[in-house]
């Protein structure tokens, strides 16, 4: 492939976990939801880009629903959510902010000492986008596990599926993609509703604060 | 149905015993592959000459313990629970001792285990009963765990499972297999300080199942060690003996420390049943030490001792175990402190009890005496061994034994003394009657074996022969059998001899002869009278030794020193005129040396572990990107 | 259309048509009827599967080892939906269940049996990816069915660490691909299983390790491996009995199963990290984990939960050793203990509606008041603690002597936790069916015969494997390497 | 046999007319036991009404239990008719029946003072009978025999030396034989302060013939314990079986001066020592069981001591 087509995707894919660093420094819900939205867009955008040097136009597909769903659709969702319930609308976190970047970094360096080995017979392209959508993803889990939000946890695991769609997408003539990015659009909008459903004020730990108390069996 | 179960079994194992004893006689072995089983191996069944002498035991302890049960059922409060259990043990038992290939063998071994922890469990609501059937239940499967294991290294990683390839195979980690051997036999037969569970589970089962338990299923587990230590894992190593001799005589003294403190009839049995374990553990040890120093006559001597006291053991164990249970049902007492004169109440089971109770404290003529002359025989070659930590430690173990001799004669006469002599000590035992015909026969017909094998031992060593030779090679004995006198000359005729024949009739003699005397000169005037007990007799039983009062001697003698043992008197002030309150403290050096910490320690263990149920989903997926992390850079780490 | 794809078809549309069809009727007599016919149709279609196999397309196919696997999977499906017919009879009465939810269960089982067949006679990594995750979605919902505190806490639980681990598993699947597609090209193809297998010695070696890593945290979360088992205990407590049946002795089959295809991959190529210490690993530590774990239990289905957790380490453990006794172990103790477990939730069912609680403390001698079932149950926990004459012994048997003939040290930590594991389960069980009876003591007007048939089996497995099932067994084994 | 039987009741008296003399009394004569006897067997018998069978035939047993051990102790000459058909691991458990009958005797009647002796006496055996089969061992394995009859010839004519460990045997079967026998310091044959009593108390129920029998048993089992001394450790002057009558009758002497000789020795130790507490006795015997041990170890160290 040419040097340009190249340059663009990892780009993208660089925008990404750069995002992902800021949904990190986030210490305000709405600002959080903000920044996921443009997440989402690259996500979109790097997608594209790649349905269209793969010329695969099912990818556009799973473009548009990035763009719909995840930039617009859920965090709007989001915030009609936290406005209604009103949430605290600072975010809780585990272990400060700036430890957590901090952490964010070796994860980036560990995903891309591992990938390092991958010959480039598999595609320099893959290589490149896989290194950076591992840390996607695990940047996206350690937000699940740092912010005591049930919000923010929402959206560190969007993180985290945006990276897969990230992968998925560059791997090249993937078949299933979009069933798979449709899927996952699927399973959020369980986890939204989910949240709605239960009523879950703070954390994902408790269906209720009664529930807190009334332990099964186990609790002495 | 239910009626017919015992019979049956009594049927049934009598065949198996007699089976037993004809494959001895005959003395060669027969095999049989059923598509049983681990596929691709099958299931090895071989009737060898020292299968062959188990299998008697068996089976005619089986039917010894089904003819006591068809009298002794009746009183058996939940039969339900009892009868399909007894025959599917006693099967249990017979396979083990049939099993010629490892998974055979577990699986009888494994069986037989539960079939008797179903049993412990059949009077589950007596207290204590949950406990016992608890320990024995896990210190069963450790044992199957570490035969397991013995088996795992003898089969090798291609899984030759079958006895025969074990023989022949490459013998790796020899030592190891009889480390485990032990450890799994012993934990069945109950060597210290595997032994915890024999004195909870023994007592807790129905009467004629402890004497299966005690009697037989003991026998059982020392089959096991024999047939891996002396048949499978080929040529001994002389530090074996070592380990299993220090190991038997320390078995064989505590087991009876503990049982001379007893005050329940059915548990002393069971400690003693330690006793007599360790003896017969003390004798393999030494055929294990002369084996590996290749000295075939010495080796085939202990052999002979170990394998005849394991038949004498079976034989008065479960005399003295129908014995209790017979006291058990007529007054529903175990307790000695509650029994008493029942020398009166019950002739005919007081005098068989007094027969099983004279040999197991290895009173001459009777057949406990010969087994263990056999072993004194037999430590009194050890000098010839090379290794001198033999040479110091045979001695010592030979003083154990005789120390456990002398014990067990105090023990059984307390045992005795306070349980059928005296005056009852309870209502119930006043209310005491005789057993049934049934049982009085099984007794008679122990006791008549008492008596036969200590007076005519050498048929009977003689029937042992093939299975030593099996054992520890060479020729054996030599056949003591047609002496003159039915005189027993293990080694030679100057080096020593005995004649349990003669020692009976000489004493028999001049005890007539003696009466006869007295009877000719002597009045012949009885007047009965009150006691004179030093001029202030006393009718109240209370007036009576107790159980603990006798044991207080040799309380004070050695509990002070094993058990810690100490004892409180609580005096009421002067001029009260209240009872003074006697209370004695003993401490179990096993259980809480080496018991208790562990269940603490797992119990700890539990303890902190359990607080991961009780995490948040956010702590969870801690653990979850833990764990991915910690293998990512694994795989950085390892390239 | 070949005979064997006319079987496959069964196994694969009788539970999708019969859930539509379940999803329309109402009335409790019929569906539950309904129910039991369809899972029986699948399981007669499965095993048909055993004479005929269809020809492998790009998606389906059927071999020799996920023949076992569904095989099993129908059968204790078809066992289970009997079972299930009376036990929700039961909370019908009871009003546990009202008919709307009742209408929604039957569907959803149904669902779930779909899922897992296509899990496992799905040909496409992807799609096997998808099947995996649809049963599990429908299981959230039935474990969240009684709509109380614990069974929603317990269903969010299951939910949010069951959609991380298909996440993870999904990353590991797209490795997969890029792999393959590296050398057999772009496409379908590059995602069948026969076609990885065949060319898994030319993938870049260290693309696979990163795709084991992600598939066996996934799948293994799945599985319920220590420590990734956090939904496992509670999703089995709070839900119907029967999905914790089928959770133990079907779903973590499944996840197990895609563990062991990738693991086929792996040992095929030279370059990779040996599957084998990652399992283990993973193994052992559940083992070990579990077997404390049990001695804190109050309630008896998660007691019961711990102890599938256990048991998947065990056969984890096996398969991990490799080889073809270890394998042929790991196959039978896998095959036992979905038999015996799911008869243990049987039983348990029956008792919890007998006692009226699943507290431990609150009921005790089951077999003065109910003999039959507590003798019932007492089999089932001796099978499942591996005594014989049960067939969970035969294959912890070869576990651990094979073990220890060649790797000593491992087998100390496997003795270990199955000693400590036994321990628990005999004082629980000691507890429950012995001494004076405590608690309330209900009716129980139930059918024993799912029970008595899956201890039938597991009995007549103990004593004696038939030798086409050895044959098979072993073909299999070998296959895993 | 015969010899024994009669010979038992003149060494006790033997013993006890020289410890009245050491007490500078008159003391009885030496036959006074014999009358005793007597008189007892010609008493009527009275039995305690709890008696059972038990406590009428045990005096029979043990009197036929230690004569038995007696007779098959070599006296004046080794090698008598059947010595063979019993050893000495044998003979102590003979003794060790008659001990087993005795103590159940005092039982049986359900007395304090029989459950006093009968406890402290298997105490005392317990200690007792292990010590002499320590004994028993050390010698058998001097002479590569446990027959006793065989122990005494080698030692006698083989040149076995003077060795440290049969110097420590000899004392330890003087402990043994001491507390076996009921003597000071173990035990106090003349006693009957109850607390104090340990063999006296379990006849305490005991009269007329069975007590004869009993107190018959209690000489034997003392001469049996110096016969065995005279024939281990004095086996000078012992005759055997094929030898011509005039050695026998030498032996003979030589067996009743060394009867004699021990006991004057013995009442002269009783007078000499007081009697010690019941729970001393143990260690006592301890001590016996020690030497006993002791003595067997050396033995593999001594040089050239066994092949």
């Amino acid at each position: 492939m040419s040097g340009l087509d190249f340059d663009l995707a990892h780009l993208f894919a660089g925008l990404m976990v750069l995002v992902c660093f800021l949904m990190l420094y986030q210490d305000r819900l709405y600002s959080l939801l903000n920044t996921f939205a443009v997440h989402a867009m690259v996500l979109s955008l790097a997608v594209a880009w790649q349905a269209y040097i793969q010329g695969a136009p099912q990818l556009y597909v799973t473009a548009a629903i990035a763009l719909i769903f995840k930039a617009m659709v859920i965090p709007i969702a989001l915030h009609r959510l936290i406005r209604r319930m009103d949430l605290h609308r600072e975010i809780e976190t585990v272990g400060g902010i700036g430890r957590t970047m901090l952490l964010g970094m070796a994860l980036v360096a560990l995903s891309i000492s591992v990938m390092l080995p991958v010959t480039a017979a598999a595609g320099t392209l893959a290589r490149e986008d896989l290194a950076f959508a591992l840390s996607i993803v695990l940047l996206g889990l350690l937000m699940m596990i740092t912010r005591r939000n049930a919000v923010s946890q929402v959206v560190g695991f969007m993180t985290l599926e945006n990276g897969l769609i990230l992968a998925a997408t560059g791997a090249k003539g993937m078949p299933l993609v979009v069933e798979i990015s449709v899927a996952f659009s699927v399973l959020i909008a369980f986890i939204v509703i989910g949240i709605f459903l239960f009523r879950i004020r703070e954390r994902f730990d408790t269906v209720d604060v009664g529930a807190l108390d009334s332990f099964r069996g186990d609790r002495r | 149905m239910r009626d017919l179960v015992y019979p049956l079994c009594a049927l049934l194992a009598g065949l198996l015993g007699l089976v037993g004893l004809l494959a001895l006689l005959r003395g060669d072995a027969a095999t049989l592959v059923l598509p049983l089983g681990l596929p691709w191996v099958g299931s090895h069944f071989r009737l060898d000459p020292l299968s062959a002498v188990f299998l008697a035991i068996v089976g005619f302890g089986g039917f010894a313990a089904s003819l006591f049960a068809v009298g002794y059922g009746r009183h058996e409060p939940a039969p339900g629970r009892v009868a399909p259990f007894f025959p599917a043990f006693l099967a249990g038992m017979a396979l083990v001792v049939l099993a010629d290939d490892a998974f055979t063998f577990l699986f009888a071994w494994e069986f037989m285990s539960l079939t008797s922890w179903a049993l412990v469990m059949a009077h589950h609501r007596e207290p204590g009963t949950t406990f016992a059937g608890f320990v024995y239940f896990v210190m069963a499967a450790f044992g199957t765990l570490a035969l397991l294991l013995a088996f795992g290294l003898m089969a090798g990683p291609q899984g030759h499972y079958a006895f025969e390839a074990m023989r022949s195979g490459p013998h790796r980690l020899a030592g190891v297999v009889m480390i485990l051997a032990l450890l799994g036999a012993g934990s069945k037969a109950g060597l210290v300080p595997l032994h915890v569970w024999l004195p909870l589970a023994h007592p807790a089962a129905p009467s004629h199942v402890s004497a299966l338990m005690s009697g037989v299923m003991t026998k059982v587990a020392i089959y096991g060690f024999i047939r891996i230590a002396f048949d499978l894992v080929g040529p001994p190593h002389w530090w074996w003996s070592v380990v299993v001799l220090v190991v038997a005589s320390i078995t064989a003294v505590l087991g009876l420390l503990y049982a001379v403190l007893q005050e329940d009839l059915k548990r002393l049995l069971a400690y003693s049943t330690v006793e007599n374990v360790g003896i017969v553990f003390l004798g393999l040890s030494l055929a294990l030490a002369f084996k590996a120093n290749g000295m075939a006559a010495a080796a085939a001597l202990a052999m002979t001792a170990a394998l005849l006291h394991a038949v004498n053991h079976a034989v008065f164990k479960s005399l003295l175990f129908f014995g209790a249970g017979s006291v058990l049902a007529a007054t529903g007492q175990r307790s000695l402190d509650r029994l008493g004169g029942l020398i009166r109440l019950m002739p005919a089971t007081s005098a068989l009890f007094l027969v099983g109770a004279a040999s197991i404290s290895a009173l001459p003529p009777l057949n406990g005496f010969v087994s263990e002359w056999l072993t004194f025989q037999a430590v009194l070659v050890s000098p010839q061994l090379p290794q001198w930590a033999l040479k110091f430690l045979t001695p010592a173990a030979g003083a154990m034994l005789a120390l456990a001799a002398a014990l067990a004669a105090a023990c059984f006469v307390r045992a005795y003394g306070i349980a059928f002599l005296g005056r009852p000590r309870s209502p119930e035992a006043t209310a005491a009657h005789e057993a049934d015909g049934f049982q009085i026969g099984a007794m008679a017909l122990l006791a008549a074996a008492c008596v036969g094998i200590g007076v005519l031992p050498g048929p009977v060593i003689d029937a042992l022969a093939p299975a030593v030779r099996h054992a520890v090679g060479g020729a054996g004995l030599a056949a003591q059998g047609g002496r003159a006198w039915m005189t027993l000359a293990p080694i030679s005729d100057n080096r020593s001899s005995y004649s349990g024949a003669l020692v009976l009739l000489f004493v028999a003699a001049s005890a007539v002869i003696s009466a006869a005397l007295v009877r000719a000169v002597a009045s012949r005037a009885v007047r009965r009278a009150p006691a004179w007990d030093c001029g202030f007799p006393n009718r109240r039983p209370a007036t009576q030794y107790s159980a603990s009062g006798f044991a207080q001697p040799l309380r004070r003698v050695f509990g002070s020193v094993v058990f810690r043992a100490r004892e409180a008197v609580e005096m009421p002030p002067p001029g009260d005129p209240g009872p003074a309150r006697f209370a004695v403290s003993l401490v179990d050096p096993v259980w809480d040396g080496l018991y208790a910490p562990v269940a603490r320690a797992v119990d700890r263990a539990a303890e902190r572990l359990n607080r991961l149920q009780f995490l948040t989903i956010r702590q969870y997926l801690t653990l979850v990107f833990a764990a991915l992390v910690l293998l990512l850079s694994l795989l950085t780490v390892l390239r | 259309m070949s005979l064997g794809a006319i079987a496959l078809a069964g196994v694969l549309l009788t539970p999708l048509a019969s859930a539509a069809l379940l999803a329309l009727l109402a009335g409790y007599r019929a569906t539950a009827r309904l129910n039991v016919v369809a899972s029986g149709l699948s399981f007669l279609a499965a095993l048909s599967l055993i004479a005929v196999r269809p020809l492998p397309n790009d998606f389906l196919f059927v071999d020799d080892l996920n023949v076992v696997f569904i095989v099993l999977n129908t059968f204790v499906g078809f066992t289970t939906s009997i079972f299930s017919a009376t036990y929700i009879r039961h909370e019908l009465e009871t009003g546990r269940l009202t008919p709307v939810y009742l209408r929604f269960y039957h569907a959803m089982f149904q669902v779930m049996l779909f899922g897992m067949s296509l899990a496992l006679a799905s040909q496409n990594v992807g799609l096997m990816w998808v099947a995996v995750e649809l049963a599990t979605l429908t299981t959230v919902v039935m474990v969240g069915i009684y709509r109380t505190h614990e069974a929603l806490e317990a269903a969010w639980k299951y939910f949010i660490l069951g959609s991380v681990g298909i996440a993870l598993a999904l990353f590991g699947t797209i490795l997969v691909y890029l792999a393959a597609q590296a050398v057999v090209g772009e496409g379908l193809p590059a995602m069948s299983w026969i076609v990885l297998v065949d060319n898994a010695p030319r993938f870049d070696p260290a693309l696979l390790n990163l795709a084991f890593v992600f598939l066996m945290l996934g799948y293994g979360t799945k599985v319920g491996l220590a420590p990734l088992h956090a939904w496992l205990p509670d999703a089995h407590a709070e839900g119907p009995t029967p999905i914790s049946a089928v959770l133990s002795g079907l779903l973590l089959n499944v996840a197990l199963y895609a563990i062991l295809r990738f693991k086929v991959v792996m040992a095929a190529n030279p370059g990779a990290i040996a599957p084998g210490p990652l399992l283990i690993t993973l193994g052992l530590v559940s083992l070990v984990f579990a077997a404390l774990m049990l001695y804190r239990r109050r309630d008896i289905k998660r007691l019961f939960a711990y102890s599938s957790i256990e048991h998947m380490g065990v056969i984890a453990f096996a398969f991990g050793m490799g080889g073809p006794l270890a394998n042929f172990a790991g196959l039978l103790h896998m095959t036992m203990h979905s038999l015996t477990k799911s008869a243990i939730f049987f039983a348990v069912g029956h008792v919890a509606q007998a006692k009226g609680t699943q507290k431990l403390d609150d009921m005790g001698g089951l077999t003065v008041t109910h003999p039959a079932l507590g003798w019932g149950l007492v089999l089932g926990v001796i099978a499942i603690a591996g005594v014989p004459p049960m067939g969970v012994f035969m294959s912890e048997f070869l576990v651990v002597s094979s073990t220890f003939s060649r790797q000593p040290l491992l087998a100390i930590p496997l003795v270990l936790g199955l000693l400590l594991a036994f321990g628990a389960l005999i004082l629980r069980l000691q507890h429950v069916v012995f001494g004076d009876a405590t608690g309330e003591s209900h009716k129980v007007d139930a059918s024993y015969a799912p029970m008595l048939i899956h201890l039938a089996l597991v009995l007549a497995a103990g004593i004696a494997l038939p030798p086409a099932i050895v044959a098979w067994f072993q073909n299999v084994s070998r296959a895993l390497g | 046999m015969g010899l024994a039987v009669a010979l038992a009741p003149l060494l006790t008296g033997l013993v006890r007319a020289v410890k009245a003399r050491l007490m500078r009394r008159r003391g009885p004569s030496v036959l006074q036991p014999y009358r005793d006897l007597l008189r007892l067997i010609r008493k009527e018998a009275v039995i305690a009404e709890d008696a059972s069978w038990l406590f009428r035939a045990a005096p029979y047993m043990i009197f036929a239990a230690t004569w038995v051990a007696v007779a098959l102790v070599p006296t004046f000459a080794t090698g008598l008719p059947f010595s063979w058909s019993a050893d000495l691991i044998a003979i102590v458990a003979l003794l060790g029946g008659a001990r087993f009958f005795q103590a159940l005797a005092g039982m049986d009647v359900g007395t304090s003072f029989g459950g006093i002796g009968s406890s402290r006496e298997v105490m005392i055996a317990s200690m007792a009978e292990p010590a002499l089969l320590m004994v028993a061992f050390t010698l058998s394995l001097l002479a590569h025999s446990t027959q006793l009859s065989i122990i005494s010839e080698s030692l006698h004519y083989s040149n076995v030396g003077l060795r440290i460990s049969v110097a420590m045997v000899l004392i330890a079967l003087i402990l043994v034989a001491l507390a076996e026998n009921a003597r000071i310091p173990v035990d106090n044959p003349a006693t009957h302060l109850e607390l104090t009593m340990v063999h006296e108390a379990m006849v305490l129920e005991y009269s007329g013939r069975h007590l004869a029998m009993m107190e018959f048993g209690a000489a034997l089992k003392l001469l049996l314990y110096m016969s065995i001394v005279g024939a281990v450790f004095m086996p000078l002057g012992m005759a055997q079986a094929h030898d011509s009558l005039v050695r026998q009758a030498v032996g003979l002497g030589a067996y009743l001066v060394k009867m004699a000789a021990g006991g004057v020795l013995l009442g002269a130790f009783e007078v000499s020592i007081a009697k010690m507490r019941v729970f001393r006795a143990p260690e006592f015997l301890g001590s016996a069981f020690m030497l006993g041990f002791l003595a067997t170890l050396l033995l593999f160290v001594s040089k050239g001591g066994l092949r």
